[in-house]
C-alpha cells in the first residue's frame, strides 16, 4: 500500500528527515516515536504534501505522491487526512462547519464560498459527530469546546474527508490524561472498525505501546526503530531517546493510572 | 460511542434549521449591503455633475494638466520649496500645537470620566457627554466660526483641532485607563495623597507609553486636518495649495511643489510615529528590563 | 450627437441654496425647452465651476471675466462666450474698488504703504487680476508682500474681504462694484451693496481708496462640444429672459439689469492678456 | 538584615544620581512642552490677536443663533414699505400686510419696537424715532440736502452714528438706519422664526395643537408639505444634504474595504510571496493615503465634476490606502494553524482564505471599518465643504455669507447630532456583528 | 489610645461590619481573624478612611477619626498607614520613589509632580528599606520584584509615613510561606523596635497565634472574639469560622513547617 524510500528531507544544512525507508502492506495502526526535532513532524507533514521532499519518494497504491501537484495533489491531501497538536481547527466557526470543511476538496470552490454545503453532507459530519460522542455540541463555535472535544472534532474533520490514510501528528500532547484517553481510544476505533490506516506521532512511549500495532522509532532524522510494541524494550527506548540510565518511561507517560502499573515500577528500577 | 440514536435525529432537525436561519440571515444582510451598495451608487452618480463611467477616462486630464506645465519648470521647483517652507512649519506647528493642547485636555477629561478614578465621581457621564459632542465636532466647524470672530490665521485652526483632539484622545485614553490597575491609586490614597497626586504619580506611569502612542497617531492625522482648514482660510500650507490651485495654468508648478512638501511630510510622519509606535507598544518588555537592571 | 443632460453651474458669492433657489427657475425652463433632465450645481468655489466646465460636466455657467480667461488659457477649447449682462445704464463694465475703515485714517493707496492689503478669490476679476496689476502701476512698486504693503493676502472671496476690513484684520481690500449709486448705500449693486443690505456693515465706517478702470462684466458661457441647436436654443432662452420673466431675471442676473446682449471671446482678450502677465 | 555602612552610602550616593536625574526629566519634558507653546505663542502671534479679536462679531453671532429680526424698510425713492423677516425676500410679508406690531397707515406708519420705542414714518420721507428717556429724534432724507436729522440733545450719544448723508440708531429695542434711498427699522425677537411654516402657508402662526388637528383631520399632506419646502429653512434640501454626506461616508468606506481586501493579500508578506509585487503594493498604499482626502478631491473634482459621487470617490481612494495597510497588517498576524488545517484536507487556495483566514480577520476589519464609518462622517462634511455637497457646503456657505448665524447654528447641531448618530449606530453593528458573527452562535 | 465605638458599615441591606467595639490602650500588635467576607477589611478600610462608616465612631486620642474631611482626613490617612493584599505599589516606578510616596502628604503636591523629594527623605527612605533587607533593589521597578519584596516595599512605605498605626489588610495572603515568614516578622519587629501599633487581618489562626499579642475575631461583621492567642483555642476558632467538626487548622496554615509541627496533628484530631 504505503512505500515511502529514501525520503529526505533537509532545511538549509539541517537535515530533518534522512532517508527514510518504509513499507506498510495493510492498513495499520502504526504510532512514530522520538524526541523532540527527531524529525516526526516532518516525516508526516511530506506525507500529507504540507512539506515538499528535498529527494526519496513516498508511493501509494502504486502512486507516487511526492511527484503530484495541484488539483492532483489537493486529491491527495484530501485521501490523507491529518490532525494536528494544536487541533488547526477554525475557532469562531461552529463545530459542525469546521467537520464540513474535510469536503471542501469535494465541493465546488463557488459553492463552498457562500457557506453552502449539501444537506447530506451537514447529516453525516452529525453523524460522525455522534459517533464520537460530540454531536450535542455541533452548534457551538469549535473555541467553546475543551481540548479533547476539540480534538474529537478534528478527527471528525478527519473522518470527513473519508480518507485512505490517517496521519495524527501528536495528537494528544496538548490534552489532560483523561481528554488523551478519550482521543487515542477514538482513533484506534476508526482504525479497528473502518479498516483505515493510522500514523501517529506519539511523544509518550505507553502510549504507543498501548494503542498501536506497529512503532516506528526515529532519532536524528533516521528510522533507527521499526517493530511491534513487544520489541520496544526500556533499552531500546533509551537508544531511540538517547537517554542515559537514568531514563523514566514514567516521566513521559500520560496514563492516569501509571503510578499503580507494576510495568512503571518495573521500568524505572 | 452514543446511542442516542433518537436524539441525533433531533440534533440534525435543530442543526439544519439553523443553518437555514443563518443562511436565510445572511442571504438577507447580503442583498440589504448589495442594494444599499448600489442604489447609493446610483443616486450619488446621478447627483453628481460628471457620471461614473464618463468620468473614468478624464481622471488623469487633471494631473497631466499639472504635471505638463510643472515638469517644464523643473528648475523652478528648489526654489518653491524654500519658499513654501515656512507654511508648511506652521501647518506642522498647528498641528504640534494642537495636538499638545488637546492631549492635556484630554488626560484631564479622560481621568475625570473613568471610574476609579474620577475626582468627582458623579460627573462621570456628564464629562463622557461633553467628550462625546467634542468628538463629533467636525474641526470646520469650529475653525470657520472662529475665523468669523478672529480672523483667519493658524489661531482659529489650532482651537478648532484640538478641541475636536480632546474629544477623540479623551475616549482613546479613558479606554486606557480602563485597563490601568487602580490598585496603586488606593495605595497611594491610604497614604493621603491628593487627587493630582494620585493621578500622577499613581496613574500616568502605568498609561504613559499608551497615551504617547495615540497622542503621536492623533498628530499625524491633525497634520492633514491642519492643511485642510488652511484650505477654507486658516493659514498654513493648505492656503498656498488652495491659492496655486485655483489660480491654475500658471502656477501648477507651484501647486506642485506644495504637493510634494505635504505628501513628504505626511508620509515622513506616517512612517517614523508607526516606527515609534510599534517600539512603545512593543518594546515596552525589553524596556522594563533595561530599566530594572539599572 | 444628443445630450442626455443639462447642467448649470452656480458660481459662489451667495448661499449656496439661495443661489439655487434663484436659478430655479431658469433651470425649469430650460428642462423644458431642451428635454433633458437640467440641474443646478453650487460648487464651492470659482474653481469648481471652471473645473466642471474643463471636465465637461458642467455645460453652462456664469463666468466672470477672470475665470473665463482662465478657462480659455488652460483650454480654448472647452467653452465660448455667448451673452454678457447689460447694466441699467446700458454699460456692461463695473469696477474694481479699494475701500479700508475710516477711523484708520486712511484716504488713499499712498496711507497703505506698510499695512496690510487683501485680495478676494485669485480667479475673481475685481478681487484680484485687475487690481493686482493696475495698484503696481499706480504705487510703482510690486504686490510682493513687504514690497510696498507690508502683507498682502487671500480672504477667499469677497464677502470675507469686506468683513476683514470692516473688523480690521486687515487694513484694505478691494471688491467689486457697479459704480452707480450712492458710496453710503454701497453703490447701486455689488457686494458691498450685498453686505449693507445683509445689515453687516456701516458704510459711514469706510471710505474708498482707489477705483479701477471699467472692468468689461463676465461672459455667459456654454460648452463649445454641445450640439449646435442646444446651443442656439439656449441663448435664445437667456436672451429673452428679462423680457418673458422679469423676476427670474432678477434673480438669476443676482439684480437689476437692463438686459443680456451677445459677446464673442473678443471682448476678453485683454483679461486674458492680463491674466498671462500673471502667470510667471 | 543591615547591610555595611559603606555600601549602605555607596546605595545613597547611587539613590541620590538616580533622583537627579529623575528630577531632570520631570523638569524637562514640561520645559519642553512649555517651550514649544511659548514658541506658538509668538509664532501664531496670539497677543496681536488678543487685540484684533472681534467681540462684536462673537456677541452677534450668538445672538443672532437664537434671535431674528425683522426689517421693516421705505424706500425714500418710491416711498413704498415693506416688511420683512431677516429682510429676505422669502420672509417678506404680502403687500400691505405687517406684523401686529407695524401699524400701516396711508400717509404715516407706527412701528412700535417695544418698552416705549416708537418710530414713524411720516410723509415726505419724514421720519422720527421716540427713544424713552432721551426724547424724539427726528430726520427727512432727501437727494439733495441729505438725512437732516435733528437731534434733542447737542452732545450726540455714541449709539448713534449720524453723517450728512446716513444715520444709524442702534438700541437695545432695535435699530434705525436712514440713508437718502431708504429707511430701514429693525426689531429683534426671541426664538427661529419661520422655522415650521413660511408667511405664505396658512399654518403659519398656528398653534402645534392646531397644526395637528388640522393634520388629522385630513390636511397632513398639505402641512407636511409646506413645512417640508419651507423656503427659510428648506427642510427637504437640508435632510437630502445630511443623507448626502452619509451617504458619501458609506459608499466610501464600503467601497474601500472591498477594494482594500483583495489588495491587503497582496502586501501581506505570509499570502505574497513575491517582494516586488509587495513593495509595490505598500508603496501604493501608501500614495493614497499620503495624498490625502483633500488632494483627491480636487484632482476627481475635474474628472467627475461636483457632487456627492466625487467626494465619495475621495474617501475611498485615501481609505484603500489606510485599510490596505491595516488589512495587510490583520492578515500578517493570523494564526498560520487554521489555514494548514484547511490546508490538509486538500481545500483549493480560494476555499483556504474563505475557511482559514477570513473567519479569523473579520472581527478585526469589521471593527476598523465601522471605526472609520464614523470618522468619514466628519471627513465627508468637510470634503463635501470643498467639492459641493451635502451639508458641509450648506454650512460652509452660510458662515462665509455671514448673516444667517440662525442656519449656521442649525447645521452645526445638525452635523453634531449626525456624527454622534453614526458613531452609536457603528458601535451598536459592531457589537452586533462581531459577537454573532456569520459563523459563531 | 484608640477606641472604635458601634462602628457599623452597610452596603445596601448588607451589614458588612456590625457595631464594632474595640479599645486599645497602648500600642499593641493585634490580629483580626475571620472568614472571607466577615468584615475584615471593611473594618480596616473605614479606620483608614478609604471607606466612610455608616455609624458608629473611631476616636483616636481623642480626635474623632469619623468625621474627618478633606486635608484633615489626608493627614489622618498618613498618620495611619495601611499595606495591602496586593500591595498596590506604582508596579512601573522604581522602588525607592514608591517608599517616597509615604511623605506626600507632607510635601507639597507641585514639588512632588516634579519629583522633587528632598535629600534626607531620599536617604530616609534607603535606611529604611536596608533595614528591611530590599536595600539594593532600590533603583529597580517595583514590578521587577517577588511577591514577598513587594510587600516589603509596601511596609517600608507605611515606615516612611512614620505612622502611630500601621494597619495590615491580609499582607501575607498573597505571598508562598517563605516569604510570608519574612513579612510577618517585619511587622512584628516593627512593632517590637518602634513601638509602633499594627493592626493586620490574618487568613491563618497560627500566624496570628504566632506574632499577635492581642487577637480579635469576627464572624458575619460582629466581633466574636477577642482575647490573647492562648485563648484561641480550636474550639473558639471553631465558632469563628463556622466550621463543623472537620475543621482542620493545617487546612489553612501557610507555616512552611506546619506538616511536621505534633500540634497540627493535634488539632486534626
Ligand atoms: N520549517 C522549518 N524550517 C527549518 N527547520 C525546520 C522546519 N521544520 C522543522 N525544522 C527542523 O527539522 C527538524 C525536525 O523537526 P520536526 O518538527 O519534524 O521534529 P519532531 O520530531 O516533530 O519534534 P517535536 O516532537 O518537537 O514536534 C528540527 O531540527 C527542526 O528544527
Ligand atoms: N464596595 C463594596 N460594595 C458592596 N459590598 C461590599 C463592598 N466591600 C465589601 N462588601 C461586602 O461586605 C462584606 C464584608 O467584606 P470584607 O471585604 O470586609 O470581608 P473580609 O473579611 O475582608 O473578607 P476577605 O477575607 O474575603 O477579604 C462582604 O459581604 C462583601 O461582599
Ligand atoms: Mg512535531
Ligand atoms: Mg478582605
Amino acid at each position: 500500500m504505503l512505500r515511502i524510500e529514501d525520503l529526505t528531507k533537509s532545511f538549509g544544512p539541517n537535515v530533518a528527515v534522512d532517508a527514510a525507508n518504509i513499507e506498510v502492506n495493510q492498513p495499520a495502526m502504526i504510532g512514530i516515536i522520538g524526541r523532540s526535532g527527531a524529525g516526526k513532524s516532518t516525516l508526516l507533514r511530506m506525507l500529507n504534501c504540507l512539506t515538499e521532499a528535498t529527494s526519496g519518494q513516498i508511493v501509494f497504491d502504486g502512486r507516487e505522491i511526492t511527484a503530484l501537484k495541484g488539483a492532483e495533489k489537493r486529491r491527495w491531501q484530501s485521501a490523507c487526512a491529518m490532525i494536528f497538536q494544536q487541533f488547526n481547527l477554525v475557532p469562531r466557526m461552529d463545530v459542525v462547519s469546521n467537520v464540513l470543511h474535510g469536503t471542501l476538496n469535494k465541493r465546488s470552490t463557488m459553492a463552498t464560498m457562500f457557506n453552502l454545503f449539501p444537506q447530506e453532507d451537514i447529516h453525516r459530519a452529525i453523524d460522525i459527530l455522534d459517533r464520537l460522542g460530540i454531536a450535542e455540541h455541533g452548534p457551538k463555535r469549535a473555541e467553546a469546546l475543551s481540548g479533547g472535544q476539540q480534538q474529537r472534532v478534528a478527527i471528525a474533520r478527519a473522518l470527513m474527508q473519508d480518507p485512505k490514510i490517517i496521519l495524527a501528528d501528536e495528537p494528544i500532547a496538548s490534552l489532560d490524561p483523561m481528554n488523551a484517553q478519550v482521543v487515542m481510544q477514538s482513533l484506534r476505533q476508526i482504525h479497528e472498525e473502518d479498516g483505515r490506516m493510522v500514523i501517529a506521532n506519539l511523544h509518550t512511549l505507553d502510549t504507543a505501546r498501548r494503542y498501536c500495532d506497529r512503532v516506528i522509532g526515529m532519532r536524528d532524522g533516521r528510522i533507527v526503530f521499526d517493530g511491534t510494541p513487544e520489541q520496544l524494550t526500556t533499552g531500546v527506548a533509551r537508544d531511540i531517546y538517547g537517554a542515559d540510565d537514568s531514563f523514566s518511561e514514567a516521566a513521559t507517560s500520560t496514563e492516569i493510572q501509571t503510578l499503580d502499573r507494576p510495568e512503571a515500577a518495573q521500568v524505572v528500577a | 460511542m452514543t446511542e442516542l440514536t433518537g436524539s441525533v435525529t433531533d440534533f440534525r432537525a435543530e442543526y439544519m434549521a439553523q443553518v437555514r436561519r443563518k443562511r436565510v440571515m445572511n442571504g438577507i444582510i447580503l442583498v440589504i449591503f448589495i442594494a444599499l451598495m448600489v442604489s447609493g451608487f446610483m443616486i450619488a452618480d446621478d447627483r453628481n455633475a460628471g457620471g461614473f463611467w464618463d468620468g473614468l477616462s478624464r481622471f488623469f486630464d487633471f494631473p497631466k494638466e499639472v504635471l505638463g506645465e510643472a515638469l517644464g519648470k523643473l528648475d523652478e521647483m528648489p526654489a518653491h520649496f524654500v519658499k513654501f517652507l515656512p507654511s508648511l512649519i506652521e501647518t506642522i506647528n498647528i498641528a504640534g500645537a494642537s495636538t499638545l493642547i488637546g492631549a492635556m485636555s484630554a488626560i484631564v477629561l479622560s481621568l475625570l470620566s473613568t471610574r476609579g478614578m474620577a475626582k468627582w465621581p458623579r460627573m462621570i457621564g456628564f464629562f463622557r457627554r461633553i467628550m462625546d459632542i467634542m468628538r463629533a465636532m467636525p474641526e470646520i466647524v469650529i475653525a470657520l466660526v472662529l475665523i468669523f470672530v478672529m480672523g483667519g490665521g493658524p489661531v482659529p485652526a489650532m482651537i478648532a483641532i484640538a478641541f475636536h483632539t480632546a474629544g477623540a484622545l479623551g475616549k482613546l485614553f479613558s479606554e486606557v485607563n480602563e485597563n490601568a490597575s487602580l490598585k496603586p491609586i488606593e495605595g497611594l490614597q491610604s497614604v493621603g495623597a491628593t487627587w493630582s497626586q494620585r493621578m500622577w504619580l499613581g496613574v500616568i506611569p502605568q498609561v504613559a507609553p499608551n497615551y504617547f502612542s495615540y497622542a503621536l497617531l492623533r498628530f499625524e492625522i491633525n497634520i492633514r486636518a491642519s492643511a485642510i482648514l488652511g484650505f477654507v482660510g486658516a493659514g498654513g500650507i493648505g492656503y498656498e495649495l488652495k491659492n496655486a490651485m485655483s489660480w491654475g495654468k500658471g502656477q501648477y508648478d507651484e501647486a506642485l511643489a506644495i504637493f510634494i512638501l505635504l505628501f513628504a511630510t505626511i508620509v515622513i510622519v506616517d512612517q517614523l510615529s508607526s516606527v515609534v509606535r510599534e517600539r512603545l507598544t512593543h518594546g515596552k518588555t525589553s524596556a522594563t528590563m533595561e530599566k530594572a537592571s539599572v | 450627437e444628443d445630450i442626455t443632460e443639462f447642467r448649470i453651474g452656480l458660481l459662489g458669492g451667495e448661499n449656496a441654496q439661495d443661489r439655487m433657489n434663484n436659478n430655479e427657475c431658469l433651470r425649469a425652463k430650460t428642462e423644458e425647452l431642451l428635454g433633458v433632465p437640467t440641474k443646478l450645481f453650487a460648487p464651492a468655489d470659482y474653481n469648481g465651476v471652471i473645473q466642471g466646465l474643463l471636465g465637461g460636466t458642467i455645460d453652462m455657467a456664469w463666468l466672470g471675466a477672470s475665470g473665463y480667461a482662465k478657462t480659455y488659457l488652460s483650454d480654448p477649447e472647452a467653452v465660448e462666450p455667448i451673452l454678457v449682462k447689460v447694466n441699467v445704464d446700458g454699460g456692461y463694465g463695473y469696477y474694481s474698488v479699494g475701500f479700508a475703515r475710516k477711523d484708520a485714517g486712511i484716504e488713499d493707496l499712498e496711507a497703505m504703504k506698510g499695512k496690510v492689503f487683501g485680495f478676494g478669490d485669485p480667479n475673481s476679476t475685481s478681487g484680484f487680476l485687475i487690481p493686482s496689476i493696475e495698484i503696481p502701476e499706480a504705487t510703482g512698486s510690486t504686490m510682493t508682500s513687504g514690497d510696498y504693503f507690508g502683507e498682502v493676502k487671500f480672504t477667499g472671496g469677497h464677502e470675507q474681504t469686506i468683513v476683514a476690513v470692516y473688523n480690521g484684520d486687515i487694513d484694505a481690500g478691494v471688491t467689486w462694484a457697479d459704480g452707480l449709486g450712492e458710496w453710503e448705500d454701497g453703490y447701486n449693486s455689488g457686494a458691498l451693496r450685498r453686505a449693507v443690505d445683509a445689515g453687516l456693515v456701516d458704510m459711514n465706517e469706510l471710505v474708498q481708496i482707489w477705483q479701477s478702470k471699467p472692468i468689461p462684466e463676465g461672459p455667459v458661457v456654454l460648452r463649445k462640444d454641445l450640439p449646435e441647436d442646444v446651443k442656439v436654443k439656449f441663448t435664445a432662452l437667456m436672451a429673452s429672459l428679462p423680457s418673458i420673466d422679469p423676476d427670474c431675471a432678477y434673480g438669476v442676473l443676482a439684480g437689476e439689469a437692463k438686459g443680456l446682449q451677445p459677446i464673442g471671446h473678443d471682448a476678453y482678450e485683454v483679461i486674458i492678456e492680463a491674466r498671462k502677465l500673471k502667470s510667471n | 538584615m543591615s547591610i555595611a555602612a559603606n555600601e549602605g552610602d555607596f546605595l545613597k550616593v547611587q539613590a541620590d544620581r538616580h533622583f537627579s536625574r529623575k528630577k531632570m526629566v520631570s523638569f524637562g519634558m514640561p520645559a519642553l512642552v512649555l517651550a514649544y507653546l511659548t514658541y506658538i505663542f509668538f509664532s501664531f502671534d496670539i497677543p496681536g490677536l488678543a487685540q484684533r479679536i472681534d467681540a462684536d462679531n462673537a456677541r452677534s453671532l450668538v445672538a443672532d443663533s437664537y434671535s431674528y429680526k425683522t426689517h421693516v424698510t421705505r424706500d425714500n425713492r418710491s416711498g413704498e414699505i415693506s416688511a420683512a423677516i431677516e429682510g429676505e425676500r422669502k420672509g417678506t410679508y404680502a403687500e400691505g400686510t405687517a406684523p401686529e406690531w407695524v401699524t400701516l397707515g396711508d400717509t404715516e406708519t407706527v412701528i412700535d419696537l417695544g418698552d416705549g420705542h416708537v418710530v414713524t414714518f411720516g410723509a415726505d420721507n419724514f421720519v422720527s424715532y421716540d427713544v424713552p428717556g432721551y426724547g424724539l429724534i427726528t430726520a427727512q432724507p432727501s437727494r439733495a440736502k441729505g438725512v437732516q436729522a435733528v437731534f434733542p440733545t447737542d452732545e450726540v450719544p455714541e449709539w448713534i452714528n449720524a453723517s450728512k448723508n446716513r444715520m444709524a440708531i442702534t438700541t437695545e429695542a432695535g435699530r434705525l438706519t436712514v440713508t437718502r434711498n431708504r429707511t430701514e427699522v429693525f426689531r429683534y425677537f426671541m426664538g427661529w422664526e419661520l422655522f415650521f411654516f413660511t408667511l405664505d402657508s396658512p399654518y403659519h402662526g398656528l398653534g402645534f395643537g392646531e397644526v395637528m388637528a388640522r393634520a388629522l383631520g385630513g390636511e397632513a399632506a398639505d402641512v407636511w408639505q409646506d413645512f417640508w419646502t419651507n423656503k427659510m429653512w428648506r427642510h427637504q434640501d437640508v435632510a437630502w444634504a445630511i443623507f448626502e454626506t452619509i451617504l458619501m461616508a458609506f459608499l466610501g468606506t464600503m467601497g474601500a474595504a472591498i477594494v482594500a481586501l483583495p489588495l491587503a493579500f497582496l502586501a501581506a508578506k505570509n499570502f505574497s510571496p513575491f517582494v516586488v509585487v509587495r513593495q509595490v503594493t505598500r508603496r501604493f498604499f501608501d500614495f493614497f493615503r499620503g495624498v490625502d482626502a483633500l488632494i483627491w478631491t480636487i484632482i476627481l473634482s475635474r474628472a467627475f465634476g461636483p457632487g456627492p459621487l466625487t467626494g465619495a470617490l475621495a474617501i475611498l481612494i485615501t481609505d484603500t490606502g489606510s485599510f490596505g495597510k491595516m488589512f495587510s497588517e490583520a492578515l500578517e498576524n493570523v494564526d498560520q494553524k487554521q489555514i494548514e488545517g484547511i490546508q490538509s484536507t486538500g481545500a483549493k487556495p480560494l476555499q483556504r482564505y474563505r475557511f482559514g483566514v477570513i473567519p479569523q480577520v473579520t472581527p478585526v476589519l469589521l471593527s476598523q471599518i465601522l471605526y472609520y464609518l464614523e470618522s468619514n462622517t466628519r471627513s465627508a462634511t468637510i470634503i463635501g465643504a470643498i467639492t459641493g455637497g451635502g451639508i458641509g457646503l450648506m454650512l460652509t456657505q452660510a458662515i462665509i455669507t455671514q448673516k444667517d448665524w440662525e442656519e449656521v447654528s442649525y447645521y452645526i447641531v445638525l452635523i453634531i447630532l449626525m456624527v454622534m448618530a453614526m458613531d452609536w449606530f457603528s458601535g451598536w453593528l459592531r457589537r452586533k456583528l462581531i459577537a454573532g458573527d456569520d459563523s459563531g452562535r
